[in-house]
């Protein structure tokens, strides 16, 4: 997806306007999360609709902040700084839900924690 | 030409005097209580910072001192078993949030505009706001105490749930009193005190460098100024989010961590850690800076390897995102979890070593004056490395099974904490000193406290490392005669009233200077960078004219080019004046206000559902109404502070560049 | 370097002022939200990791979910930022009206996504029975929804006090019809979302119109008077001090809307749609 | 650069008196121990079980690389401080030399050589975390299971393997005690860790390193005993206001001796006939004067410091001089005082699981978690009040005292004179 030319910077300039563009990209957007509600709902199979719905989410998510937020028109820096946060905070969520996933996190019920019986169904 | 003088303005584009709203009169004193309370200078706030930072250093230490004397004999009864853990919680918070944390600030809000040739950092009022934020926090922790003196203030004694505050033990259940909700509320007011400080400074090195600063021309100092910051932003989230878990919990009854409603106590421990982790690096990475500025200054040779300092730096900050785990090797995350965070920890040696054998190059073929401040950085890289050795002991996972909570670790972290992050700040102390008081620590004296220190903390917590093999758990207020730890402890106590009375040494000297100190010049180790181009002590606006920057040693340079280094400054400062003079920004009330509002709101808020008692009669059931009224307090200052705007006045210079007695008008 | 900082034109991608060329206030923003993101990531995390392991008892969400009106509200809010967007890109132009405009446009979506919310809530806890410490997934839910709605709300007040800004007049007074204005602007807002979209989204569902304006009929006069000074205090012309020179501050403010705007994105897919998986 | 030849030779003395005194201290390194005396009851040096022994090994392997590195690195830096030092005022006035750019190859020399090191430790770190983790596959068939959990500030021990018929037919229930764990030498045990509150950390030194105790969450630890011995154990995660003195003892026994001491065990609680006690005429300790000592040593006198397991041994048989009346008066009061309320004595009245099991508490060898020898005095003071050694324990606040409003009030069901504590120790005494 990419700009009309006509809305590159022009220093010094009064720019033109973005506002037919910006309604595109509102569309857009709308007719995304149209998709990931009918999603849902579909017979397809569980990681492929995961797998879709990640990424429709990431696509929504870019198109914001890189037209919305005009990360596109800005310097690289303002990117840089953004995604050192973002790619951060992504790897401590992966991190923190893979330790959460793994067996040794699997919570006792609290049952098992007064009664030996149960056990069992730990080990 | 035009950038370097559009440098001298805060304000964003276009700042037209505007005429500012009158509700208050803007307050213009300098000096007197109102002058500091107001200042938006940041070299006033630095030393607000500072001093307050060596108040709690002191108190922190006078916590230890009494922790050590609990422990010099076994089976002493010097404290009670809670007075003890109020002792050990206090010292580990007040040391690393109230002592180091804003001594570090002190230096970054002295240093860094001055070092990147700036008049002020990019948000002058939001940084007094920091300040005064923080000092909100440090109230709210220490609050507690005052309930062993005055007992009808019930807050149930200082907060006693340790440093990292393990859940469920901070659970309603387990510890009713309002201590913990104090300790909740402080520390995530300090978060927020240094989430808006560290915003600021990254701004401002990034944004407000001198004409020909490069980044990769940025002091040491500055650059790892900059990382701590990002540290900082991105770190203090996670336990802001943690606190605000434990908060409901303990307020409206939400089941993060309450066990009973299928809560797991484990996600405090990696929340906590997720900060807590790279916390250590924001203790250290500055020290690391003080560090490499003061050695090339002593060896008279630029720091060697200055990309590679840099990059292990950054290096340093990022990777300690990925190793928060290390501290929870004995909490059972199965083998996989655990083999990962262990080689990633370890991992963490490598570009420590950089720096490490990046600093010895820099020694290597210089000429090493050994004045004080070199005396505690040639310290710090020792003892650093021994701190650093045993961080890596602890890194391999099964060794850190027998070592983790027992005085191991209490040795580990007070090596990279004192004979890390203390030492290099001691250093930076002595070293800036002259440049902010324009007096001169005496040598002697100097190097005695360096020695004593030397000594004294190595007796203290070497000794430690056994005591720890040795089987001693940590955070225990007592133990038994037959453990084999009695010598150890013996020792460690003589050693740390050792170190206590090189501590005051130091620190009295830093009085005695203050007052009768020999006066120096604006420059005297010989320095590289700019604070050492403008007089001691600076004067309010810093740069008569805004440095052009064109090596990496800037003043280095400036002083084997001085000629055209004068004109270049005579044109800068003529061309400034031609355009209206020196912008200053102006000071304000309402940081200190939305402070006020702060504490009044969050003081309440801890304790919300008690009533409110004055003089033994209950004046409200709940401390609700007081809570909403700081809380307005808080958002009216705020409006009030965004309608004043920057606003601003001018400095005019004489022709030698100097400042005259009046200031420039208001506008 | 010819730019010259208070004349000429204005360079809305680059301030000539400081060593990058971003703007200050952009810089802050923008580090701002790369720390928010960890603020999220943290809360998100929370969320998620006790839904892998519910325990018994848990609240199940499916049942609790109503996705309509959480994709109404999806799209609400990201029409919201498309308003936003166009502020900004109005300001930048210098035209303050139509930035009022389409500032006032994004708090009302803003204000009906927050209604949209204290209804979901209101009906989560009155007629499911889910509160904040009956369940885990209640602590986790409110608090994360919670937490994105008041950066939303957040977000309408600093939209107000821009929208207030507007009016402020060049010479420097105003300060009292200013803070008049911004109080009308908030009890308006408050009255919508706290009041009007909810009750309005319950007759949708069948409750009837009449029980709710009668019922309500304080805050709906509350609502009006503000209404009616906003109108009135909307109208005083003369010179501005608000122009093209504060595209900075609306741009900056836009930044944080269309922020949390992906924060719900990601909030939408991870909490809600992928329950019905 | 010019040298003189005296410099050369301070900075060799000097290198060599640092590498011979380093050198010695590795040289001592297996025997630090000794070289320290570090061998107390909780040392990690002095080992007696396979994973102990592997995580101290470990630790030596940590030991060793980080030395060298910290005497290579820091033999350079003495060097550098000593030899570059100023020499006189024109060197500390000396023009700043000109940056120099290193050699590439020394710093990724000096990378490889760290990674090189880090890998030295890094693989027997590996393969410990899988071996510490659970009993290895081969010792499974013999390993036993038992359940510990942690209660603020003291530990139960279940043997789930060692059921107990109820009376009446009314099921099984495991094999219960406190604070003092007994298991087989020589045979790989494997501890279920639970809490019925915070966090506590299960830590025997000499057989293991520690696990945290965590709500919620299903931890296990595993250690063998390579030998019969009394080792000491410490709550290691800090736990509340008691947390220092929250201690355990875990008693290894021969092959034999368990399964004698099982036997035991499964018994009903003993109870004392007048004819079956063996008289000699030593009267009691007199209580009445009895005074705490602030600074009374906690744990063992030097006999049971000599030799633990022989002085727990010898607690296994019934003392000498028992008195059968003093004994049922004893056994009367703990009911009569509530104490059955918290405490268990199995086939006595005791029902209570808020305390420890008292069923033989008379054979353990500490009382209250590991923090006073178990003898009359002790006891007694124990009973007398229990926060002086304690302070917020669960039998104080909750037993002793109840809570009325905000503040903690004397349970008036609850006082005790000396006699009648006299006779509460004969009865606990006899509960062997
Ligand atoms: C300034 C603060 C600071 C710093 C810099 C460090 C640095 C390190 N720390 Fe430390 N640490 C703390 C403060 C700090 N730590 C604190 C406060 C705690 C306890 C918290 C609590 O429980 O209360 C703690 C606890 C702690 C633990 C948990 C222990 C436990 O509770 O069980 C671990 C485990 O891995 C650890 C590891 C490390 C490592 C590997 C480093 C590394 O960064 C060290 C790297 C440095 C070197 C290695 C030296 C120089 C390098 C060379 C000369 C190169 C060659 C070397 C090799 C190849 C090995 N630390
Ligand atoms: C930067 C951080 C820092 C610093 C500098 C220190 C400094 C010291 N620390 Fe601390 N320490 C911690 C961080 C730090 N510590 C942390 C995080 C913990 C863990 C807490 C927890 O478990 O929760 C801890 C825990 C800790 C313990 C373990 C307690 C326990 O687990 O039971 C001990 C025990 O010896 C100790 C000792 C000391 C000593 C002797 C000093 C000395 O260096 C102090 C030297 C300073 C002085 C001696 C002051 C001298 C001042 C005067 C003489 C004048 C006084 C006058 C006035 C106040 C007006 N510390
Ligand atoms: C409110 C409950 C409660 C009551 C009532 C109570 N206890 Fe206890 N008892 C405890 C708890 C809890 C402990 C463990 C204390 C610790 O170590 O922290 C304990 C420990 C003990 C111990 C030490 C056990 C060991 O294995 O170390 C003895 C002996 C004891 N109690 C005897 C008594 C007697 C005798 C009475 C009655 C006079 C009594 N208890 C009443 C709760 C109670
Ligand atoms: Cu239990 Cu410490
Ligand atoms: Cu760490």
């Amino acid at each position: 997806m990419s700009a009309p030319a006509a809305i590159q910077p022009a220093a010094g300039h009064h720019e033109p306007s973005k506002f037919h563009f910006y309604i595109q990209i509102a569309m857009i957007l709308a007719v995304i999360t149209g998709v990931e509600v009918v999603l849902i709902y579909l017979p397809l199979a569980k990681g492929l609709v995961i797998g879709t719905l990640v990424t429709l989410s990431a696509v929504k998510f870019l198109f914001v902040i890189f037209y919305f937020m005009h990360l596109r028109w800005d310097k690289m820096f303002c990117t840089i700084l953004f995604f050192i946060g973002l790619i951060l905070a992504g790897f401590t969520m992966f991190a923190l839900l893979h330790l959460f996933g793994a067996d040794a996190s699997k919570p006792l019920s609290a049952a098992a924690i007064q009664l030996p019986a149960a056990m069992t169904a730990v080990v | 030409m035009a950038k370097a003088l559009a440098k001298s303005s805060f304000t964003e584009v276009g700042h037209a005097p505007a005429k500012t709203f009158d509700l208050f009169p803007r307050p213009t004193a300098k000096t007197g209580l109102f002058g500091w309370i107001t200042t938006v200078d940041h070299k006033k706030i630095g030393m607000m910072y500072g001093g307050f930072a060596i108040l709690f250093f002191l108190i922190g230490g006078l916590e230890a001192l009494m922790i050590r004397t609990q422990l010099i004999v076994p089976n002493n009864h010097f404290v009670s078993a809670q007075l003890y853990n109020e002792l050990f919680t206090m010292h580990g918070t007040t040391m690393i949030f109230l002592a180091v944390m804003p001594l570090n600030a002190a230096f970054f809000n002295l240093l860094i505009p001055i070092q990147i040739g700036a008049r002020d950092v990019a948000f002058p009022r939001l940084n007094t706001f920091s300040l005064w934020v923080w000092v909100v926090g440090a109230i709210l922790l220490n609050v507690g105490w005052l309930s062993h003196f005055v007992p009808s203030w019930k807050f149930g004694g200082a907060p006693d749930v340790g440093w990292f505050g393990y859940a469920p033990l901070t659970s309603k259940v387990f510890t009713p009193d309002l201590s913990t909700d104090l300790w909740v509320l402080g520390i995530q007011i300090l978060g927020l005190s240094s989430i808006v400080a560290s915003l600021n400074f990254i701004v401002t090195i990034i944004n407000m460098r001198a004409p020909g600063l490069t980044m990769m021309r940025l002091p040491v100092f500055t650059w790892m100024a900059l990382v701590t910051s990002f540290l900082l932003i991105l770190a203090l989230p996670a336990i802001a989010i943690a606190l605000i878990e434990v908060m409901f919990d303990r307020n409206f009854g939400t089941n993060f961590f309450e066990v009973s409603g299928g809560g797991q106590p484990i996600l405090w421990q990696h929340l906590f850690w997720v900060f807590g982790h790279p916390e250590v690096y924001i203790l250290i990475l500055p020290p690391m800076g003080y560090v490499s500025e003061i050695l090339p200054t002593f060896s008279r040779k630029p720091l060697f390897g200055y990309p590679i300092i840099v990059f292990s730096g950054v290096a340093i900050g990022f990777i300690g995102f990925g190793v928060w785990s290390h501290h929870m090797f004995t909490t059972g995350m199965g083998t996989i979890a655990t083999a990962a965070f262990s080689i990633a920890t370890m991992a963490i040696a490598v570009p420590t070593g950089v720096k490490i054998f990046n600093w010895i190059g820099t020694l290597w073929g210089g000429r090493i004056v050994t004045r004080t401040p070199m005396m505690f950085a040639l310290g710090f890289i020792w003892m650093f490395m021994m701190g650093g050795m045993s961080g890596i002991m602890h890194s391999a996972a099964p060794a850190d099974a027998q070592q983790q909570d027992s005085y191991f670790v209490i040795a580990h972290f007070h090596y990279v904490l004192i004979g890390g992050a203390t030492f290099a700040l001691l250093a930076a102390i002595h070293f800036w000193f002259p440049k902010f008081f324009g007096r001169l620590v005496p040598e002697f004296w100097g190097k005695l406290s360096f020695w004593i220190i030397f000594v004294g903390f190595n007796c203290t917590f070497f000794p430690m490392h056994f005591l720890g093999l040795n089987g001693m758990p940590r955070r225990t207020w007592t133990y038994d005669s037959n453990m084999g730890w009695n010598e150890g402890n013996m020792f460690a106590t003589a050693g740390a009233y050792l170190l206590g009375v090189g501590i005051f040494t130091y620190f009295a000297v830093l009085v005695y200077t203050f007052f009768k100190g020999e006066k120096c010049g604006n420059d005297p180790w010989d320095g590289r960078t700019l604070e050492w181009s403008i007089p001691s002590p600076p004067p309010e606006h810093n740069f008569s004219a805004i440095p052009t920057v064109h090596a990496r040693d800037a003043f280095w340079y400036e002083k084997t080019h001085k000629a055209e280094i004068a004109q270049e400054k005579a044109a800068l400062i003529k061309a400034e004046e031609s355009h209206g003079g020196i912008h200053m920004p102006d000071q304000s009330w309402y940081p200190f206000f939305s402070a006020v509002g702060l504490l009044i709101g969050a003081y309440n808020m801890a304790q919300l559902h008690h009533p409110v008692i004055i003089m033994g009669k209950d004046v409200l059931s709940s401390h609700m109404p007081l809570a909403i009224t700081g809380g307005v307090m808080l958002l009216t200052s705020c409006y009030l502070w965004a309608l004043e705007g920057p606003a601003g006045y001018h400095i005019h210079l004489d022709a030698n560049g100097n400042p005259p007695d009046s200031h420039g008008g208001h506008y | 370097m010819s730019s010259h900082a208070a004349t000429g034109h204005i360079d809305h991608h680059h301030d000539h002022t400081t060593s990058t060329g971003i703007p200050n206030k952009k810089l802050l923003w923008w580090a701002f939200l790369a720390s928010d993101c960890m603020f999220f990531g943290a809360l998100i995390s929370t969320h998620l990791v006790y839904r892998l392991n519910p325990p018994p008892g848990n609240a199940i969400p499916t049942q609790i979910f109503n996705i309509e009106l959480t994709s109404f509200s999806t799209f609400i809010l990201l029409m919201s930022s498309l308003l936003m967007a166009l502020a900004v890109n109005a300001i930048q132009k210098g035209n303050v009206k139509s930035t009022r405009t389409m500032l006032l446009g994004t708090m009302f979506f803003g204000c009906i996504f927050l209604g949209g919310q204290v209804f979901e809530f209101g009906h989560f806890v009155h007629e499911k029975h889910m509160t904040l410490s009956n369940s885990i997934f209640g602590s986790t839910f409110y608090t994360l929804t919670g937490t994105h709605g008041t950066h939303v709300a957040i977000g309408v007040l600093l939209l107000g006090m821009m929208y207030v800004r507007t009016f402020k007049p060049a010479n420097g007074g105003g300060l009292l019809a200013n803070f008049v204005h911004l109080i009308a602007v908030c009890a308006v807002m408050g009255v919508a979302f706290i009041v009007v979209v909810p009750g309005l989204i319950e007759v949708v569902y069948g409750h009837s119109l009449g029980d709710f304006l009668s019922h309500s009929i304080k805050p709906l006069a509350i609502g009006a008077i503000g209404a009616v000074t906003m109108i009135v205090l909307g109208r005083a012309h003369g010179e501005l001090e608000f122009g093209e020179k504060n595209a900075i501050d609306v741009e900056s403010i836009g930044l944080y809307w269309h922020f949390v705007d992906i924060v719900w994105i990601i909030i939408f897919t991870a909490v809600y749609l992928l329950e019905y998986l | 650069m010019t040298r003189t030849r005296s410099d050369h030779r301070k900075v060799y003395r000097f290198a060599t008196a640092l590498l011979a005194g380093l050198g010695l201290v590795l040289l001592s390194g297996c025997k630090l121990a000794e070289v320290f005396s570090l061998s107390g009851p909780q040392s990690t040096m002095v080992t007696d079980g396979p994973v102990a022994k592997s995580q101290w090994d470990l630790f030596m392997v940590t030991v060793y690389v980080t030395t060298f590195i910290f005497v290579v690195v820091g033999a350079v830096l003495a060097y550098a401080q000593i030899k570059f030092r100023a020499k006189s005022e024109a060197d500390e006035h000396a023009e700043p030399a000109p940056e120099g750019h290193g050699n590439p190859f020394i710093e990724i020399g000096l990378i490889a050589a760290s990674v090189a090191l880090l890998v030295i430790i890094a693989i027997p770190t590996l393969r410990d975390i899988w071996y510490t983790h659970d009993v290895p596959e081969d010792e499974k068939g013999n390993a036993m299971e038992v359940v510990a959990t942690g209660y603020q500030w003291w530990f139960k021990f279940e043997y789930p393997s060692e059921t107990i018929k109820l009376p009446n037919n009314a099921g099984e229930i495991p094999l219960v005690t406190g604070n003092e764990l007994v298991v087989p030498a020589n045979t790989p045990i494997r501890v279920l860790l639970r809490t019925v509150d915070v966090i506590h950390s299960f830590w025997i030194p000499k057989l293991a390193g520690k696990v945290d105790m965590m709500p919620n969450r299903p931890n296990f630890l595993w250690f063998k005993a390579d030998r019969p011995g009394y080792y000491y154990g410490q709550c290691a995660e800090y736990c509340g206001e008691s947390h220092a003195i929250m201690r355990f003892r875990v008693i290894a026994l021969s092959a034999a001796d368990y399964v004698k001491w099982l036997d035991n065990q499964k018994q009903a609680a003993r109870t004392v006939t007048a004819d079956a006690v063996p008289t000699n005429e030593a009267p009691h300790a007199q209580f009445a004067s009895l005074k705490l000592d602030e600074r009374q040593a906690l744990s063992g006198s030097a006999e049971f410091d000599a030799n633990p397991l022989a002085a727990w041994k010898k607690m296994q048989d019934p003392e000498q001089n028992e008195k059968a009346e003093a004994v049922a008066a004893g056994r009367k009061l703990f009911q009569a005082k509530t104490c059955v309320s918290c405490h268990t004595v199995r086939g006595h009245e005791g029902i209570g699981v808020a305390g420890p099991d008292l069923t033989r508490v008379g054979a353990r060898s500490t009382i209250a978690a590991g923090v006073l020898e178990n003898t009359r005095e002790h006891l007694h003071q124990w009973i007398k009040d229990p926060s002086h050694f304690k302070p917020g324990n669960k039998m104080w606040f909750g037993g002793y005292n109840t809570l009325q409003g905000e503040d903690w009030q004397p349970n008036p069901a609850l006082t005790l004179n000396d006699q009648e504590i006299d006779s509460l120790v004969s009865y606990l005494h006899s509960l062997k």
